[in-house]
């Protein structure tokens, strides 16, 4: 089979579940007719028809919540939001009421809200946000943010299967970026659990999404200097996969994690609360953080390149851990 | 017996040939009174179990407003799987979906049977299969909500309808604004009733928009409008049967503006200081929807005080019944709250420091909706 | 020269006695077709620098949409302190309010000179003093904000007005609805004008709303409306004057409906692959809206051609001079990135590993509102 | 003086400041003759009149929105949300528009955003929010949340005259349940102190809002164990007191983190990462997190009950980190 990007894989998962599963349909702005601002529902209006690809108003609490009522009926909803940015418009929707539907009224609300993150990409504040940490903190969420195109495509079947609402953010700088032959079959990876993006001994970085690639440069760099550092993938947020990190910790003894977002009240925390309280004894040296200044993101590049976290700067802290 | 008779009662009705010029049969008319009057009654009887700290939480009524609630749901039709989501003071659209009073005064006083286990307060519940989706807090919410279960019926193309309730205070919301709109271009078997009752808590409806006719927002969508007297149960019932036909034959959405009035304060505890003098009393004096219809009933189809009142205590030992039922209904127990926030895992673990306390809730216990998806 | 030169003009022309029917004197009428020219021309040449990859981010075009932006923003007063709140489409209001072609182009350019020292993309700036706020992108969001800021004047009982634009689009937005209600009621001196240029990106109004019109909006908010055609910039500039001068006299907000057409994609990157084929060339042939103030000023107020292309002159040494300029700019330093998130601390610490970085902005070049309250 | 409640303290801050500034205005649902919800703004119409103390429609987004433009001009707006829970609403308007004016646009934003947070008052998911941890990760904004009376005048005192925008959360259970008499004069509280509320050398306890006091109630208990408890109040959550924070890390080296809010992405993450980069050294155990379970809160009282951290589980908790 031939190499698909990150972007088509998506697209794939879209037609494969759409195909199998007529209860599944996609709403959101310009998806229909135009394929999208990415072009990520290219073709899917085309062979589904205009209602199972809805273009909806520049309403995304009613795109949000308009999907959960469908999602109660049986329907299998996949929210695209044009930019991911503009998830904060229906967060309340997405916190108080999809979150805890199944809980506080035992309504089932499977569905899917994805769209364009994270940044690299010259976009600005507005268009390069990563919000996983402001949903994080909400039970009867689960989120997931791929890096690589076979498992943009896994987790995302994955997700439109899911019996709950499952945040699935993408990468916009790996939409074109990155290539790969998909799996045979159906090809679906298990929200849940993280991957091994890279075997070592000495040094464990934990990251996701766009921040995999550069821990891989940056442990690539690092092996000439003979430090080993094993890259987990994280792929799910919400459920986190306590395993796995406690397996890396139990191997290196030493972390660093690495993410894009902002550095105070990012998802880093949590795991370092996780490792704190499950493989504490384990630890040979403090576990640090590469992540963004805390600053809004700005666009031009020279600063958008300061604010972000870069592979250089991942070699320098894997140094200092590996020289604790 | 119960909320089954009323139901029963409903089915038996349709197919009665005794209508009003309103469409409805004599046991119809009947029945609009059995509900207002259980509405009314049921709410004093939790105004007592209030005044006994029996009830958990706030205590939010809809005296003088029964008419709206429950003539605008009786427009709809159970048979057809039409579904209707409720807002704080339409206990009485809820009651006409089969929602029964033992469910809410379980529900008001947190029992671990109540609909919600104990989780959700007050009339907050709901259930797909009778017809109404319970709210939540945020106001407007759940006109994007209904909007989505509608256009689930029109994608399946399913022959049903969905109601949604909106106060006048509500309608400043985005949350409004954004699923009606939405609603309307997308052509949903939706009607949004407008409940204009006077008040938003405090606010007065000057303060809450400066539209002369929360109707007038209709046009702004490029929907159907209706208004009626929400005090005149038939009126309310006639001007939503409107919306919900229109809606039904693939007119799109209707915005249906009932104009009441909310005779008691926001909750139990607000003493309506802010209420200019005179102004409750007037309405209660003059425009009770209880006694109106009362009046309409006697006059003009001859129904009797004593079938009235065999009515009324026909409902007093529904909710007295229900009421004994309900204090026997146990408290839930502490480590229910760790199911079901997901269907996978289907439950949380207990945190460290709190093994050891008892778990109650069972695999087989747990409602079919925890859990898997066949709810 | 450049803006100055404008604005001088334009103070200058108020004094004059030349009027046309709709109030405006020669000079006025002329520097319309100024600011005109002058937006077409500036984004024509952004086009080349977008083209030669000097422009950062998306290029987003006005072109034919000239007249609404200018006409409606001339409406305002700037020497009463009016304030504005542009669009994506409406640079022609922030040139009318003062911007300059060197503040544009090295915004798009992303130098470490522009307003916002290559923080916010293209035309999202502003400038208090001079009367316009910038934009964020999440639509619907500057009218809140304008709400706000004309509710400060009405508070401190200021003769100033301001205006904030909204797309078609974005009328459905829940902000959108949120604050126009919220001015309405509270009797804000806003203009909301609504460009309705037929598309939202590549979502045409027939998928945004099911309203004919978008004036129609207005009753539901019980606000005055009008609607004018946007491509005739005199038309525009009346019919927002009226809404301002209501505004100012305390006739509250006013929703303005300005028809026009989007002849360029959503951005540069778009090719309108979903616009009936025609519908652009028609417009650009027969309404556009410079074509057509030519014919008005030439036929009804006898400027003849050289008058004409003496401005189409200046405007393309402004601009050349602008470009020159910008393209000297230094792009911002790294450490510019850290200055200016609160007031206190003014400055965020360098990250432990990216110490050593050169640190660009010190103390006293620091504009005055970062790290301080009297911006 | 006389002692006064938590509710009345943060309604005489409002009384000063109104006093004080003629720029200061309050906005918010039924703030004005009803006097809000819980009565805190109660006179408050009476005294500064309808222009000054202003009764909006339901529309946090508007209520924040023009909060925010009003502040662009000189005015300190003040605003109510009936309960907390409603700034989900809002949550684009602030992390977007109001956390980014200053930076993007050095448009100064100086506002409050206040109301009543918190739980075990029996008000189910909808009105015992607590919010911090989602405003956590946005630059831009301040955050802070007393527990005693004094703290929440002065803090609410010294957020009104702060140049940026400040959350204030107030909590709900502790407005009526605890008195204090004010420090004489304009007591202003600085915004990014904590406070050390027990002195104690065995076990810190980093905590706000209303476990302070279930953990001055554990501490009381773990006296008589001989178990010296230190509580450390952070009063504000950002920016955080990290010079607090180390010191008391470095005092007891043992540390137990206790919020009310729920587990997963809660903002005891953030300070365990900020100790472990600090102070990891000085760790003698792992620090520990006593917080709700991540569900959404219920109503009924054996059930919220067991979701909120009590007393109980806070003693247990430093049990195990002193005998580590
Ligand atoms: C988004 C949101 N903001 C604020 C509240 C607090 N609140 C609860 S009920 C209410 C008044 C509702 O008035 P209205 O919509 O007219 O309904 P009514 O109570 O009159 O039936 C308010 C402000 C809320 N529930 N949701
Ligand atoms: C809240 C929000 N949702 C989505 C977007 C993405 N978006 C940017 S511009 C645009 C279309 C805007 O259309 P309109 O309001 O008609 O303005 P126009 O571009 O036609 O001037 C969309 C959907 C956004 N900026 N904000
Ligand atoms: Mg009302
Ligand atoms: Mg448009």
């Amino acid at each position: 089979m031939a190499e698909i990007t990150y972007l088509e894989a998506i697209r794939e998962a879209l037609f494969e579940e759409m195909d199998r599963d007529e209860n599944v349909f996609c709403l959101g702005e310009d998806i229909g007719v135009y394929g999208g601002a990415f072009k990520v529902t290219e073709g899917l209006q085309a062979k589904f028809g205009e209602k199972r690809v809805i273009d909806t108003p520049i309403s995304e609490i009613a795109i949000i919540g308009a999907a959960a009522g469908a999602a109660h009926m049986g329907m299998k909803p996949v929210c695209e939001l044009q930019f991911i940015d503009f998830i904060s418009c229906g967060y309340d929707m997405l916190t108080n009421y999809v979150a805890t539907a199944r809980y506080r009224a035992m309504l089932p609300c499977p569905m899917v809200v994805r769209g364009p993150s994270g940044g690299y990409v010259r976009g600005g504040p507005f268009h390069s946000q990563n919000p996983e940490a402001a949903f994080l903190h909400t039970p009867g969420l689960k989120m997931v943010y791929p890096s690589t195109a076979s498992d943009a495509k896994g987790l995302l079947k994955a997700a439109i299967r899911d019996e709950d609402c499952v945040l699935f953010f993408e990468h916009k700088y790996l939409y074109r970026r990155i290539k790969e032959e998909m799996p045979a079959g159906d090809h679906v990876v298990p929200i849940g659990k993280a991957r091994v993006a890279r075997e070592g001994t000495d040094v464990s970085i934990i990251t996701y999404a766009a921040t995999v690639w550069k821990s891989l440069e940056a442990a690539a760099e690092l092996e000439k200097e003979g430090i080993s550092v094993e890259v987990i993938d994280l792929r799910s947020l919400a459920p986190m996969d306590d395993e796995a990190i406690v397996a890396t910790v139990k191997k290196t003894n030493r972390v660093l994690i690495v993410h894009e977002d902002t550095r105070t009240g990012g998802v880093a925390g949590e795991i370092t609360a996780r490792i704190n309280e499950l493989a504490f004894e384990w630890l040979d040296a403090p576990i640090l953080r590469v992540t963004a200044v805390d600053v809004p993101l700005p666009y031009s590049p020279p600063l958008e390149d300061y604010v972000l976290p870069q592979t250089a700067d991942i070699v320098k802290a894997v140094r200092r851990l590996a020289a604790y | 017996m119960k909320q089954s008779t009323a139901a029963d009662a409903r089915s038996s009705a349709s197919m009665s040939r005794n209508r009003s010029t309103s469409g409805l049969s004599r046991e119809q008319m009947l029945e609009l009174y059995y509900y207002m009057r259980l509405t009314r009654s049921l709410e004093e009887r939790l105004v007592n179990l209030y005044r006994q700290t029996k009830v958990v939480g706030g205590l939010f009524r809809s005296l003088g407003q029964e008419a709206d609630a429950v003539g605008s749901a009786y427009a709809l039709d159970r048979s057809k799987g039409d579904i209707l989501s409720p807002l704080i003071r339409n206990m009485g659209s809820m009651l006409v979906q089969g929602a029964t009073p033992l469910e809410v005064i379980r529900q008001y006083m947190a029992r671990g049977d109540s609909p919600t286990r104990g989780r959700e307060l007050n009339i907050h519940f709901g259930d797909l299969v009778r017809g109404f989706i319970g709210q939540i807090s945020h106001l407007g919410d759940m006109v994007p909500v209904m909007a989505g279960v509608t256009l689930s019926f029109k994608m399946r193309g399913e022959d049903r309808v969905g109601l949604v309730y909106v106060g006048d205070g509500a309608t400043s919301t985005g949350a409004f604004h954004e699923g009606i709109n939405f609603a309307a271009v997308q052509r949903c078997p939706l009607v949004v009733v407008v409940e204009n009752n006077g008040y938003a808590y405090s606010t007065p409806l000057s303060k809450q928009t400066a539209a002369r006719e929360l109707k007038d927002k209709a046009v702004g969508y490029g929907i159907a409008a209706e208004q009626a007297d929400g005090n005149d149960v038939i009126a309310t019932y006639e001007a939503t049967k409107r919306a919900v036909d229109r809606a039904r034959s693939g007119g799109g959405v209707t915005l249906v503006e009932l104009i009441t009035y909310r005779r008691k304060g926001h909750a139990e505890h607000d003493n309506q200081s802010y209420v200019p003098p005179g102004e409750i009393d007037k309405w209660e004096k003059t425009n009770d929807p209880i006694d109106r219809y009362i009046q309409v009933l006697s006059k003009d189809f001859a129904v009797d005080k004593t079938e009235l009142e065999s009515i009324d205590s026909r409902v007093k030992s529904e909710i007295d019944d229900a009421t004994d039922e309900a204090e026997k209904s146990p408290m839930p127990e502490p480590k229910d709250a760790l199911v079901g926030v997901y269907a996978d895992p289907p439950e949380e673990k207990p945190l460290w420091f709190r093994e050891g306390v008892r778990a109650a809730v069972e695999v087989n216990e747990r409602p079919a909706s925890w859990g898997t998806h066949d709810g």
